[in-house]
């Protein structure tokens, strides 16, 4: 049974994945590294040009090879860089997002943010806010396989 | 072979990787102990870089060269690429040998035309090889080799130098197209076969290469009088297992891996033509 | 030596049997019966006729690793992984068109050098009871194999359903042992098992004799040209099928640690004999249908002397557009009116 | 296999203090296909460039992990570094364990384990890095401007003065815009048309310069250096090459239509130039009033024109010619403020916007610059301005501020005084903003010597009692109710993006705010660019401002313009999307995803059965694409593909992060 | 069999008849008969033999237009008899730019529903021999005697929750329109299943996906899945791994589901498909129902011209993640 992974107890540090667009968020990211804002150390992001850029395929990845929390972070809507390429994400992804929900997935487990390069402090804060509802519920089993971490 | 697990490979080590043609290589395999298992001319490994893969290739080294095997791999899917890639002294899985081999005893005493094209010689090199090693088996030897150019030839210096130098043989060379650097014939394989006009007397055809190569040196040999128990061609199917289970190189009744690679122009022609 | 089991009785029975191993059972779960090892409130049902898949995958599961590695490139280490002699399974409930088709299995996986240690382990090790037929439905005709549906040669206890018991008949030292283990709960029978007798299934008015030699000609049969059309290339017919029994291997892992698995393929995928340069000798849906239907009737019984297929009906059941080995038959001159 | 080298950066302290620099170098040993490790104090300076170079020369690198700052500040430097040791610079990729780790993290045991997570994902994903050229695109030395107002013509006099050719595309008969329809201009009270109109004739004389007026754009194609555009010319039923602008056809016209030009409140002819000093000065037929037109009949113009230059048969005609660069510069409009029923607009001739009481001003507008009502024509004794009809009005969604009122609105109060000197004149105001150099002295004198009283609050409701106006506010600082009896009312009506902005932006492929004002492409360091390269805007287009902020921002414009022009070749994006034709199914989704129309489809042949069969796949044009990767995303099948972000790329870092 | 359904069929016969054999179309894709009268498979047509064999009663349920795919590299003109779900998978694959409008005839058949087997069975309660249908009723033999059903109880599920019967787009109506079915709960077991608790939610998921074979009937038969190589497939990258291990299993089938947003015309070909009985149309439909509501109405299938939802959108459009 791969539901309810039980290893909150022993000191268990959630894995999130964050894919942050090139041009707002990731660069919001790095107004908090200039800011000195501290977030946990939790969440590792990976750059993507765009969040129109994402597929979700790559956030079912995420949840396969043991990520507790996935997000998604772009450009406010009219802010993107490509003009249009969050709009399209917008879309995909919440309708992603109701999909993974629907397969089992508690809401907090994928979530989408817009943040922009100004916004050092919200990336900070969203950062922070998915760490914790991410450790309130524990660790993820679902999809998760359990032959990726196996060491042999 | 494991004997418990077939499909069980051996860690085996890539001593170094020459390269043929621009996407030719030759890996030399070591086992632990020099080779990793007795084999024949004609008979396939398989190889596996985990987690990538595992891929089939024939053996292009002798089975009388005793310290490693030798592949010379094509680069054409992800396993061939990631073995081209590899650094000398990397480690990979092994597992064979596969497939029946050239039916070398039927061949003793008779004289033996090679005719390979391309990366189509790996095969035919194992046997060449062993013919040469064991020179007083067989009767006269003809090697006919072609290429798209000179660059695309394989074991240059073999077939250059070392073959055309042993007793009783004659080496054939030939390229698609014209090339300034290029002495020999130039033309495709068949008519040149066709050309040099063998004669089919107590000979055995082996061939081997591309497959619309195949298809026309097989009605060249038809032309010169071959019958089809004198012609013997290696087939190349996708393979997963190598001991005839896993249903891809099934053709007929016979698996490809176990049953083949190699079969007589009479065997076939007695199976369908889904090669 | 005939014994019985009150109905009643038959959780207790799977409680015992589940401690020695897993226990095969048609279990159904959400409507769907299939073969699956015996839990605790699970819905066994014998009575049901053959469950959607094969129990082919208790011997060849379909997904086995047989292989770990760690280490990068420089420093490989390959560890063989295989059924140990204490995984013992009981396949309980197997019906008879099914269990000759695990002995067609049997043939390519043990028979046939070099055999396959992991199909033989895990088939040495079983205990397989098999369960007498009663009710066949009109897509069943293993008649037409010479498949009794009431018996099972090959089992190591044939079993028979009545309304209040079960009849146990054990036929090899395994079988023996196996109920020795339930002793307290097993009687013997009092009276001779109601054996169900002369059980007809349907024939779809096909005439087999002859038909694998005939199809050596009919490799280009412009039958094939309609027959193939409606196909889907879809995997149904091979998952369900219970002599089909190829399979794929793939590595799951990473550079520093991983395995090498098999699992369960089908020759109807166009990627099923894809090379790696792009070539595939059989890229259409014709050839493979073809390739199917011909390692059923010509290519198998070549070597193995007999028609890989039971009459076990899923084919028929399950295919979404209705195109079966029956069709494919009557399409290639297997039809009685025609031969006879 | 790869052969990579990692290099971990110390930063000084910066990351060095909380990142443990030698258990990262010892880490990066074990991922796979890297071959060298190593670190230094700073690897962005010049030293540390060298180290990275020469590891790449002794160790045989193809690939470079650089663990250090954000690939946002450094990425080019070590890209170029890389370069010059013989790589491909995009055989480079950059840890970002800064400002992603050693910034935000305080512990060396919690920044460590996660500085090596992201190494470990860069040597993941640089393991897959292809080397990408970056493309090298041409220049046409040519640029367009929409609109011919102030912005314009300015930006294209600075363009045409630095040696280019620009082409102005105005949509009415004749180049000048809003600041044409203006009286005098605040704050110095120079008169509009002695400013504007030498500028027109400049622009119409200038080599480099040509006018294509009553014209609008239909298409932009292609992407900076060389947009492909088509451009729309209306038929003006006139040759402009034989009229000779006398002015016989449209004294003897005999079709009335309302004139745009003075907001509806004259007519003007059938045949008509917009205002008397308008460049070029060649009439239009506006044929939904033309007898000829209308009912077959009339001819009276043609027959007049000594030229002969009427010509019923134009046809519009679509020029189709190439541009480096697009400057956009069309303008505003004026709310109506009809929408505000409280105010009575549209309901009594009195109550007028503040563009339309400009026009009274003018000699040759509606009043023959007599400022009467237009109910009577009396001159008003009593005349209140209400501000912000539409700006700051949260409550319509309106949130900005016009910006140009406050200051409008002391000019015509001042103007009124002058031309009415017994008039007096009230402004209902929320706030009045007067930032500008001399507005504040400017709306003092206006409050103070010309006897306006502005009243802090918001008017309620007007509605006509006899002869006059009655107007209900509150004035919010007394808190009184205010009465006043006006002859006149003027509204100064919020200034809104032209109603077509939004299809304009579609076509030259820029985006707009939620008010449809254009966007700039970062509203401090990039004010004039747009997130399209190559197209710039200026003027009101971009939010309400007034002229000398529009001059500047033209000139700006400008400025980019020419120095996108000046460049032999521009660097193209390296990172774009690919087809895989094979695998193409060609359903084309990512056409429509496409922000930049880079995607097209094009018919391959393939064999089938022997015999060959066409189909569609779709095809990036790479000078297009810039990168965005929507497309890669919608690909079901993965068979369009991102270079620098592909999906093996993505998911192998995905899979290195989590192990 | 119902009079009726042998005078329609005589009737589509006759004139699919003049345009096969007149050579207006190359070939006609219709049903035939299976080995049973409650089976019936694809029919291709060519020439007046074949054309003897169509049928067109309770049991054409199989969607046909898919075969289109293939047949339209064999042949010019291929003509379709189309049902309801037909007709939208046909627009579904026009809209992919899968095939040519010009190169397809498509002859419309309202479709009353078509009748499950099982079903019939459960309600015959015995051995069935055959059935009969009147206005609405269906009538069914066994061996001890007749038992009478509505309609409507014994129709396939996918047909029973089927809201568009008529074929929204077709050169020629064959058949009178049954008109649009108002009242169809088909969001029911959506919504049932959105009130469990997400782990209850993803039990149930994992149960169900458990039995996936990856015989990937279920794509094979759908319209909207018409890619040349599917993710599923591909070597580089490998998306989705062979291995029957629950996280793959959902990384196939949430990603199936996620590749039909704003593209599944709900024709539950996927689920009939489905040898194991995943209810793979909740996870369509889940889509489906949220869509509608993020982003307006749409129904895929029924209007080729309208955007789908994936390729297009709106500066203001709401999302399901807070957007603060």
């Amino acid at each position: 049974m791969s539901v309810g992974v039980k290893e909150k107890a022993a000191g268990w540090e959630p894995l999130i994945v964050a894919f942050c667009c090139n041009w707002c968020s990731y660069a919001g990211g790095d107004l908090a590294g200039t800011s000195r804002l501290t977030y946990p150390s939790n969440v590792k992001v990976i750059r993507v040009p765009c969040s129109g850029r994402m597929n979700p395929m790559f956030v079912l990845r995420a949840f396969q090879r043991g990520a507790d929390g996935v997000i998604v972070a772009g450009c406010h809507p009219g802010d993107c860089h490509y003009s249009t390429g969050n709009y399209s994400a917008r879309r995909r992804l919440s309708a992603f997002k109701r999909l993974v929900e629907f397969a089992g997935f508690e809401p907090e487990r994928f979530e989408v943010r817009w943040i922009s390069s100004s916004e050092g402090d919200k990336f900070a804060e969203e950062m922070t806010g998915i760490t914790e509802r991410i450790k309130a519920l524990g660790p993820n089993g679902k999809m998760r396989d359990a032959r990726w971490q196996k060491k042999a | 072979m494991n004997k418990d697990n077939p499909l069980l490979p051996q860690v085996a080590t890539v001593l170094d990787i020459t390269s043929e043609t621009p996407d030719i290589k030759t890996l030399r395999v070591a086992g632990k102990d020099g080779l990793p298992f007795e084999f024949m001319p004609g008979q396939c490994a398989m190889l596996s870089i985990p987690p990538i893969g595992e891929a089939i290739f024939s053996i292009t080294s002798s089975p009388t060269c005793r310290e490693c095997l030798e592949f010379s791999i094509k680069e054409v899917g992800t396993v061939s690429s990631a073995l081209h890639d590899l650094p000398p002294g990397a480690h990979i899985g092994i597992r064979g040998p596969y497939g029946n081999g050239f039916p070398v005893d039927d061949m003793k005493g008779k004289d033996l035309l090679f005719i390979g094209g391309g990366i189509g010689l790996a095969p035919l090199r194992s046997l060449i090889g062993y013919c040469f090693s064991n020179r007083d088996q067989f009767g006269h030897i003809d090697i006919v080799y072609g290429a798209r150019s000179p660059a695309d030839l394989i074991r240059k210096s073999e077939i250059k130098e070392t073959w055309p130098a042993e007793p009783d043989t004659s080496v054939y060379l030939t390229v698609d197209a014209e090339n300034p650097d290029w002495k020999e014939n130039v033309g495709f394989v068949p008519a040149y076969v066709s050309e040099l006009g063998f004669k089919p007397e107590n000979k055995i055809a082996i061939t081997c290469g591309p497959p619309i190569m195949i298809k026309f040196v097989l009605q060249a040999l038809d032309k010169l009088g071959f019958k089809p128990e004198q012609v013997i061609t290696t087939l190349e199917m996708r393979m997963k297992c190598g001991v005839g289970k896993c249903g891809r190189c099934n053709l007929g009744p016979v698996y490809v891996c176990k049953d083949g690679p190699v079969f007589s122009l009479a065997q076939l022609n007695e199976l369908p033509a889904e090669y | 030596m005939k014994k019985m089991i009150g109905l009643d009785k038959l959780p207790a029975l799977w409680e015992q049997l589940s401690a020695e191993g897993p226990l095969y059972l048609p279990i159904e779960e959400r409507g769907v019966v299939c073969f699956k090892p015996w839990y605790e409130g699970a819905v066994v049902r014998l009575d049901a006729l053959n469950g959607v898949v094969p129990p082919k995958d208790i011997f060849l599961p379909r997904e086995e690793t047989y292989m770990r590695y760690q280490g990068g490139s420089q420093t490989l280490e390959i560890e063989a992984v295989s059924p140990g002699p204490d995984d013992k399974a009981t396949l309980f409930g197997v019906h008879p068109c099914d269990l000759k088709a695990v002995e067609m299995l049997d043939r390519v996986y043990i028979d046939q050098e070099p055999g396959d240690s992991l199909y033989r382990r895990r088939r040495e090790n079983a205990t397989v009871v098999a369960l007498a037929c009663s009710s066949p439905d009109p897509f069943c005709f293993c008649n037409l194999f010479e498949v009794d549906p009431a018996d099972a040669p090959g089992a190591d206890i044939m079993a028979y359903l009545s309304e209040q018991s079960l009849y146990l008949e054990t036929r090899t030292e395994k079988g023996e042992t196996m109920l020795a283990k339930a002793e307290s709960l097993i009687s013997d029978a009092k009276d001779e098992p109601e054996r169900p007798r002369e059980v007809k299934t349907t024939d779809f008015g096909l005439y087999l004799e002859g038909l694998s030699d005939n199809l050596k000609e009919r490799f280009d049969d412009p039958a094939w040209d309609n027959l193939y059309k409606s196909c889907l290339s879809c995997g149904v017919c091979t998952y369900v099928c219970p002599t089909c029994y190829c399979f794929d291997v793939e590595d799951f892992g990473h550079e520093g640690a991983g395995e090498r698995f098999r699992c369960w393929d089908s020759c109807m995928f166009g990627h099923f004999t894809q090379m790696a340069g792009g070539h595939n000798p059989r890229p259409d849906r014709k050839e493979r249908v073809r390739q199917r239907f011909l390692h059923k009737l010509q290519y198998y019984p070549q070597t193995y002397g007999e028609i890989a297929c039971v009459g076990c009906g899923r084919c028929l059941r399950s295919c979404p557009v209705n195109l079966d080995i029956v069709q494919a038959v009557k399409a290639l001159g297997g039809e009685a009116v025609e031969q006879r | 296999m790869a052969r990579t080298g990692v290099f971990v950066c110390h930063c000084g302290t910066n990351i060095a203090g909380t990142v443990d620099i030698d258990q990262s170098v010892e880490a990066s040993r074990g991922f796979p296909g890297v071959v060298h490790a190593g670190e230094y104090r700073y690897l962005c300076s010049e030293m540390g460039q060298d180290l990275i170079k020469n590891a790449i020369e002794e160790h045989n690198l193809d690939r470079v992990v650089v663990g250090t700052c954000s690939p946002r500040m450094h990425e080019n430097t070590f890209r170029k570094a890389a370069a010059e040791a013989g790589l491909n610079p995009y055989m480079l990729e950059v840890a970002n364990i800064r400002e992603h780790c050693s910034w935000v993290h305080r512990e060396m045991d919690e920044a460590t384990p996660k500085a090596i997570a992201l190494l470990r994902a860069a040597a993941a994903k640089v393991a897959l890095n292809d080397p990408l050229d970056i493309p090298e695109l041409d220049v046409e030395k040519r640029a367009l401007i929409i609109g011919g107002g102030i912005a314009g013509i300015q930006a294209a006099l600075d363009i045409a003065e630095a040696g280019y050719v620009v082409d102005i595309v105005e949509r009415e008969p004749s180049i000048g815009g809003r600041m044409a329809q203006l009286e005098k201009t605040f704050p110095t009270l120079d008169c509009s048309a002695c400013i504007l109109t030498p500028k027109m004739v400049e622009a119409a004389q200038h080599p480099n310069v040509n006018l294509i007026t009553y014209s609008e754009i239909d298409e932009v194609k292609g992407f900076v250096g060389q947009f492909d555009v088509k451009i729309r010319q209306k038929a003006r039923s006139v040759d402009s090459v034989k009229c000779t602008g006398c002015g016989i056809c449209w004294e003897k016209c005999p079709s009335k239509a309302p004139s745009e030009f003075e907001m509806g409140m004259a007519k003007r002819k059938a045949i008509y130039v917009p205002f008397p000093q308008a460049v070029p000065n060649v009439p239009v037929i506006d044929r939904d009033n033309c007898l000829y037109f209308k009912k077959g009949r009339c001819q009276i113009c043609a027959k007049e024109c000594p030229p002969e230059a009427i010509d019923f048969e134009q046809q519009d005609v679509v020029i189709e010619r190439r541009y480096g660069a697009i400057i956009v510069a069309t303008g505003f409009d004026q709310l109506d403020p009809s929408i505000y029923g409280e105010y009575g607009y549209g309901q009594h001739p009195d109550i007028l916007t503040g563009l339309e009481f400009e026009r009274l001003f003018n000699a040759s507008g509606p009043t023959g610059g007599k400022v009467v009502r237009l109910s009577d024509g009396k001159p008003p004794r009593n005349v209140v301005f209400i501000q912000c009809i539409g700006s700051r009005d949260k409550a319509r969604g309106m949130n900005y501020c016009s910006k140009i009122c406050c200051m409008f609105t002391a000019k015509q109060a001042i103007l009124l005084k002058e031309k009415v000197p017994d008039a007096r004149s009230y402004v209902f105001y929320i706030d009045v903003r007067t930032a500008g150099k001399g507005y504040e002295e400017f709306q003092r004198r206006a409050a103070e010597e010309y006897d306006v009283a502005y009243l802090r609050g918001q008017v309620g409701k007007i509605f006509p009692e006899e002869d006059h106006l009655v107007v209900h506010g509150v004035d919010s600082l007394s808190g009184k109710i205010v009465e006043i009896k006006a002859d006149m009312v003027v509204l100064a009506a919020a200034s809104i993006a032209r109603c077509d902005a939004p299809e304009v932006g579609r076509k030259v492929g820029i985006n707009s705010d939620s008010y449809h004002f254009f966007n700039e492409a970062h509203p401090k360091l990039r004010p004039v660019e747009t997130h399209t390269a190559g197209v710039f805007i200026a003027g009101a287009c971009q939010a309400p401002k007034d002229i000398p902020d529009t001059v500047a921002q033209a000139s700006a414009a400008a400025v980019k313009a020419i120095g996108l022009l000046s460049k032999e070749k521009l660097q193209g994006e390296a990172c774009t999307a690919e087809v895989i034709q094979d695998e193409c199914s060609g359903c084309l989704n990512c056409i429509a995803v496409c922000p930049y129309t880079a995607i097209t489809e094009v018919e391959i042949e393939e064999r089938h059965h022997g015999g060959t069969l066409k189909r569609t796949v779709a095809q990036v044009n790479p000078s297009l694409c810039q990168g965005c990767g929507s497309c890669t995303a919608t690909c079901r099948s993965g068979s369009i593909n991102l270079k620098g972000f592909t999906n093996e790329q993505i998911l192998a870092e995905v899979d290195a992060i989590c192990l | 069999m119902a009079e009726k359904s042998l005078k329609e069929a005589e009737k589509i016969r006759e004139i699919v008849g003049q345009d096969l054999l007149g050579g207006r179309i190359g070939l006609l894709l219709g049903w035939e008969k299976g080995h049973y009268w409650w089976q019936s498979r694809p029919l291709f047509a060519k020439n007046e033999a074949d054309l003897e064999k169509l049928t067109w009663d309770s049991f054409c349920v199989i969607n046909l237009s898919r075969y289109l795919l293939e047949e339209l590299k064999e042949h010019g003109k291929v003509g379709v008899l189309v049902k309801g779900c037909d007709a939208r998978a046909f627009n579904r694959l026009l809209q992919d730019n899968m095939v040519a409008r010009d190169r397809v005839v498509l002859y419309g058949l309202p479709c009353p529903g078509m009748l499950d087997y099982g079903r019939l069975n459960e309600e015959a309660g015995g051995a069935l021999i055959s059935i009969s249908e009147s206005n609405g009723s269906v009538t069914l033999k066994t061996g001890t005697g007749e038992k009478s059903v509505e309609r409507d109880q014994v129709l396939m599920k996918k047909c029973a929750e089927c809201v568009y019967p008529d074929p929204v787009v077709y050169d020629q109506l064959l058949l009178s329109p049954q008109g649009k079915k108002e009242g169809v709960e088909r969001f029911k077991s959506v919504e049932d299943l959105e009130e469990l608790t997400p782990d209850e939610r993803f039990a149930y998921w994992e149960g169900e996906l458990s039995r996936c074979l990856r015989c990937y009937a279920c794509r094979q038969v759908c319209p909207f899945c018409s890619c040349r190589e599917c993710f599923v497939e591909q070597d580089n990258p490998r998306w989705q791994g062979r291995a029957y291990q629950p996280g793959e299993n959902f990384m196939f089938h949430l990603v199936r589901a996620y590749h039909g947003t704003g593209r599944c015309i709900d024709c539950g070909e996927c689920e009939r498909a489905c040898p194991v009985d995943i209810p793979l149309q909740e996870l369509n439909r889940k889509l489906i129902k949220d869509i509608n509501q993020l982003y307006g109405d749409y129904e895929a299938g029924v209007d080729a011209e309208a955007d789908p939802p994936l390729l297009t959108y709106r500066p203001d459009d709401p999302a399901a993640f807070s957007e603060k």
